[in-house]
């Protein structure tokens, strides 16, 4: 089948403003919007620049919008979306570098501002392992599964009018420490996620969960988490 | 200001599922809402600060511009409480059951319940003004 | 303008090795992390299956049993000392990430959750062992995501899309690498006392392949430039089930749960090729089983795949067949529910890409280029040696996918991988700080990026009468075709002439991209010119091989001949001329014999 | 270390303003609803703005139960809507200084329009107007 796909170019050396290209492709239904950008960076245009890595929705390199949402590039095929019809722009609310490629700088701090690694150094006498039920280890295996692709903190109203919030993906992050039955920095976490730019800032327009590849319910997530600060109950 | 334009990008054109359109709709019409409440409140001090005013101020409520504003009033009011409720519900109660099915299915459910209150209230509130300001109806 | 950085150890890579290794050297080291990714989007993240570690949680396992399957699925190639140490210090290892935060899966009494794995088997009664520790079909993200967060923890200096062009050497001894800064074209010269490659493998070279984008060779490729050897590059392991056409692979922990693969008759063909352990089997035997059954025309519908059947029914009914039981005793029964919770990912990319469910259709399969065994040669803590002395390069280290130990020899089993990493990306880290910590920084004489300069502009400047992404697409049909999971020596001296002239045309390749900021076309093509290096070598080093052992499967020569050919292969490059050389494999205990599953 | 108990885990974080005004949306909402619902079907609906003047008023707040009623509106509506005012502004507004000055001006803000609101509840209609 042909496509018509629209590319957001900017080229920061050349262009005041962003533009956009349009390529008609030749292609198969098949195809992944993923194996559309390669094509027309080696066979057409090798200045598109944009990332990717695994190609199979693992890395999370290549969250952008697609038809007007976020979505995995290596994850979406060309049938999924039903038109011929293919826009394909970078992640909102990221300063864009360079096409499709954007800084992930703020994203990264907000993660990192969560404390996302275990904290427990009080390892087990027999030196093996720290035990947990499969009960426990199922409680927040569902936050585990993030990639850190920032399609669901680019997809949150809240982030996008203010970048200070520290967003859906770093309270993923938050979550799965949190009620992970074996970490011991629970408190430290809520105190930065109870402050104004946590979890209150989160107005559950669900966009966050609709966007997210790895299908975490983050808005759940993030509700668990206020849930946890109303009762100041871990279950 | 970049984040503004972003922001109303967003607002605009990301093509967001049933959440993100309940999102923007509670905005809206809990601005609406708080827009109205203030007038409402001034207008209504009127009967102690300026009886005259007050009055002036009816008469322009009786407009039919004011009461297509006011049945749009009435909208905001009962989309903003139920859809209100359901993110409370969720949000505050059962966190576990918010999944995008139900996310989904919720504002279809508080979509139509507003509409079950405000089709009704709609009818009546237009038949006041065909009444009074066209006379219809035997009015 | 080139910037310049002084560190005591540089860890070029952010995957699991790397990380590992920036953990253990950043104790007592200055140390920073170069990588052309961000960390957390490194390969060791697709890795599915599971941890190999005789942790003996649900039943009985010993260490040697490990190291004995290891030697064994390596088909003697493996050096035997190295892989004692890996398989012993890959308990430890475990219990360390666990102590890290790694969220396994866990047995109903809480401890580390095992499952069984191909080649793993308990030595006594030869059946299928349960060994591979697991965080459901997410092992290799769950151990990347625990080291990263632990990195954060720890504040390790992360250059975050750096990529490594050129490792500097002065008078034989190790002073840094050379990096082009992705999103300003900048070069950034880093001196360091010690260098730590962790830059994982080279499957992009092959069509159908499960490995990343990022998988281009860039830390063997360096290292060949600088007249490093590479060991064994012969050895590419083929993984049996990759999806059909996209390569994107199928853990060995879906046969692990008892899936079984099914010929276009509804054979179980596995049984003719591996009568004990059947699905088990190692990753050749079971690669070259599938190749086999296309071959011979038993192909789905005579086409070049089979199937992979995870069905609830078919896993049952076969479990019945073979006698199957659970640790207490009880006959093996899954329910689809079951199936689904072990191997979420697998069923959400049937779903995506093939549009199946795997617990109501069978899923198309073809092998995949899987796994590099061979690379930087190392010995066990990482230490690279450039000769068949073993002559230690003072300050360089490796670890992970891109060296070679060498523990996975011929062929390596499944979980391995990740074994080599957390044990070799520990030592290495442990080695190259001990080593920095008594060592003076080397001063460099001259401009220091000069060669990566020279490499830039080579690609920037040339005449632009070959496009590069046809090079590609012809690089990797002829090493499908030619040097694959059968090899002839008619095809593999075409491989060789072919790639030798693909060489030559890529020196006609130019950069259309003039731009600094982000240039990844620049990138990519600089990748390319490594696969093209690297294939050479395998090719040159495939054809001299005049034996089947393990992933090399020559049908001219279809025996191991330990003979003449139980030795690692070494070959440096030099413009065209690939020069070999040959070095004894370590023996210990295990004597040679018959691999038979 | 074992943690297959299942002990409940209890966690203790500083009370934070945000925090509050959340739970008070949500508090003041439950109130709110009954309140306002009724408010509006009743004058907009069933009274109609056609039968409204100083009368109405007049005979409406000699009741000193629809006083109480409208006081809790007044109460709890502006001060409901007030937050949610600012919960948006606050996406818009950058920088803590700018966010502490629309903060009080918002505060200030409410004050005068419920003391507007208050003065006429409890003045009622004037009666020196008029009526004819």
């Amino acid at each position: 089948m042909e496509i018509r796909l629209r590319v957001f170019r900017f080229q920061p050396e050349k262009d005041q403003r962003p533009r956009y290209d349009v390529y008609t492709i030749e292609t198969d239904p098949t195809e992944r919007i993923l194996d559309l950008l390669e094509h027309v960076r080696g066979d057409i245009d090798g200045s598109l620049a944009f990332r990717r890595s695994c190609a199979h929705g693992v890395c999370g390199s290549d969250a952008m919008r697609i038809n007007g949402h976020n979505l995995l590039a290596c994850k979406v095929l060309v049938k999924d979306l039903g038109t011929s019809e293919i826009t394909v722009e970078p992640l909102l609310g990221l300063r864009v570098i360079k096409d499709l490629i954007v800084d992930m700088g703020p994203f990264l701090e907000h993660y990192k501002s969560v404390m996302p690694y275990f904290i427990n150094d009080d390892i087990p006498a027999d030196g093996k392992e720290f035990l947990q039920s499969p009960e426990q280890r199922a409680r927040f295996d569902d936050t585990t599964k993030c990639i850190m692709c920032a399609a669901c903190t680019t997809s949150c109203p809240s982030f996008w009018s203010n970048t200070e919030y520290v967003g859906p993906a770093a309270i993923v992050n938050a979550h799965r420490f949190i009620f992970d039955s074996r970490d011991t920095g629970a408190e430290k976490r809520l105190e930065v996620l109870n402050e104004q730019f946590g979890v209150w800032r989160c107005r559950t327009a669900f966009n966050c969960t609709e966007a997210c590849p790895r299908e975490i319910k983050i808005t759940q997530a993030i509700a668990e988490v206020k849930q946890v600060l109303t009762s100041g109950k871990l279950e | 200001m970049s984040t503004l334009k972003t922001t109303l990008t967003g607002y605009t054109g990301y093509r967001g599922r049933e959440g993100h359109y309940a999102f923007l709709l509670h905005r809206i019409t809990g601005l609406g809402t708080v827009l109205f409440l203030v007038i409402h409140i001034i207008d209504i001090a009127l009967v102690y600060l300026s009886p005259k005013g007050f009055l002036d101020v009816i008469a322009l409520y009786q407009t039919t511009l004011f009461g297509i504003g006011e049945i749009a009033l009435v909208f905001c009011v009962f989309f903003h409480g139920i859809n209100g409720l359901r993110i409370a519900y969720f949000d505050m109660l059962k966190p576990a059951n918010w999944s995008i099915e139900t996310e989904r299915k919720s504002t279809r459910i508080t979509l139509i319940a507003t509409l079950i209150l405000w089709l009704p209230a709609t009818f009546f509130m237009a038949r006041n003004i065909l009444i009074h300001n066209y006379g219809l109806f035997g009015g | 303008m080139t910037q310049t950085h002084v560190f005591d150890v540089i860890i070029v890579g952010g995957g699991g090795a790397g990380l590992m290794a920036a953990l253990n050297a950043s104790r007592t080291a200055k140390t920073a992390v170069l990588s052309k990714l961000y960390p957390t989007r490194s390969h060791t993240g697709a890795a599915q299956g599971g941890v190999g570690a005789a942790l003996g949680n649900l039943e009985e396992d010993h260490w040697e049993w490990h190291a004995f399957d290891t030697v064994k699925g390596s088909d003697y190639l493996g050096d035997q000392d190295a892989i004692d140490f890996m398989c012993q210090e890959a308990v430890q290892s475990v219990y360390d990430l666990e102590h890290a935060g790694l969220p396994f899966s866990r047995t109903p009494d809480g401890k580390i959750a095992q499952r069984p794995f191909g080649g793993h088997t308990n030595n006594v009664t030869k059946k299928p062992v349960r060994r591979a520790a697991y965080a459901a079909d997410r092992t290799g993200h769950m151990i990347l995501q625990t080291l990263y967060q632990q990195c954060i923890r720890n504040g390790i200096n992360f250059y975050d899309e750096f990529q490594v062009l050129d490792l500097l050497l002065q008078d034989g001894v190790t002073a840094g690498v050379v990096a082009v800064e992705l999103a300003t074209g900048e070069l950034h010269v880093f001196h360091a006392k010690a260098v730590v490659f962790a830059t994982g493998g080279h499957g992009r070279m092959w069509d159908i392949t499960s490995n990343a984008y990022a998988y281009t060779g860039d830390g063997v490729a360096v290292t060949l430039r600088r007249g490093i050897p590479a060991e064994d590059m012969e050895f590419f392991q083929f993984h049996p089930t990759g999806i059909y056409k996209l390569g994107i692979l199928i853990t060995e922990a879906v046969r692990g749960e008892g899936g079984v693969l099914f010929n276009d008759k509804g054979e179980r063909f596995m049984e003719r090729y591996a009568p004990s352990i059947k699905d088990l089997a190692s990753r050749d035997v079971t690669s070259r089983a599938i190749y086999l059954e296309v071959k011979e025309g038993r192909g789905i519908q005579g086409k070049n795949y089979v199937y992979l059947d995870i069905r609830p029914e078919t896993v049952n009914l076969y479990a019945e067949k073979d006698g199957r039981t659970n640790p207490d005793g009880s006959p093996y029964r899954v329910t689809a529910e079951e199936i689904l919770a072990k191997i979420p990912d697998i069923a959400d990319f049937c779903k995506t890409y093939l549009g199946v469910d795997p617990v109501k259709s069978p899923m198309p399969i073809q092998p995949t280029a899987h796994y590099a065994m061979g690379g930087i040669p190392t010995d066990k803590y990482g230490q690279v040696v450039v000769d068949a002395q073993n002559t230690i390069l003072p300050g360089l280290y490796a670890a992970g996918e891109c060296a070679c130990v060498s523990v996975h020899g011929a062929n390596r089993l499944g979980t391995n991988s990740l074994v080599d990493l957390i044990v070799f990306g520990k030592h290495a880290g442990l080695k190259a700080a001990e080593y920095a910590n008594g060592a003076d920084l080397p001063v460099v004489h001259g401009d220091p990026a000069d060669f990566a300069r020279q490499q830039i502009d080579r690609l920037m400047n040339g005449s632009g009468k070959e496009k590069a992404a046809n090079l590609g697409r012809e690089l990797r049909k002829v090493m499908s075709d030619d040097v694959g999971v059968f090899r002839t020596e008619e095809g593999l001296a075409s491989a060789v002439e072919k790639v030798k002239e693909l060489r030559e045309r890529f020196k006609e390749v130019k950069v259309g991209d003039t731009s600094k900021i982000f240039n990844t076309e620049l990138l990519n093509t600089w990748e390319l010119g490594n696969l093209f290096d690297l294939a050479l070598v395998t090719a040159v080093t495939a054809l001299e091989r005049k034996e089947s052992r393990g992933a090399h499967a020559r049908e001219d020569f279809p025996k191991r001949n330990d003979e003449n050919w139980l030795k690692h292969s070494l070959a440096w490059m030099d413009g065209d001329q690939i020069r070999l050389d040959y070095k004894p494999v370590v023996i210990t205990k295990y004597v040679p014999k018959e691999r038979v599953y | 270390m074992t943690a297959t108990s299942e002990q409940i885990r209890r966690v203790k974080v500083r009370p934070n303003y945000d925090h509050i005004a959340w739970k008070w949306m949500r508090y003041s909402a439950v109130l709110l609803i009954p309140l306002v619902w009724f408010h509006l079907i009743l004058q907009d609906v069933i009274v109609g703005v056609h039968a409204m003047d100083l009368d109405y008023v007049a005979q409406r707040w000699a009741n000193i139960g629809w006083r109480v009623y409208d006081a809790l509106l007044l109460g709890f509506a502006m001060a409901h809507g007030m937050n949610g005012v600012r919960q948006v502004a606050n996406d818009f507004i950058k920088g803590e200084r700018a966010r502490t000055i629309m903060s009080w001006a918002l505060f200030i803000f409410w004050l005068a329009i419920t003391a507007i609101g208050a003065a006429a509840l409890i003045g009622g209609v004037r009666q020196d107007f008029p009526l004819n």
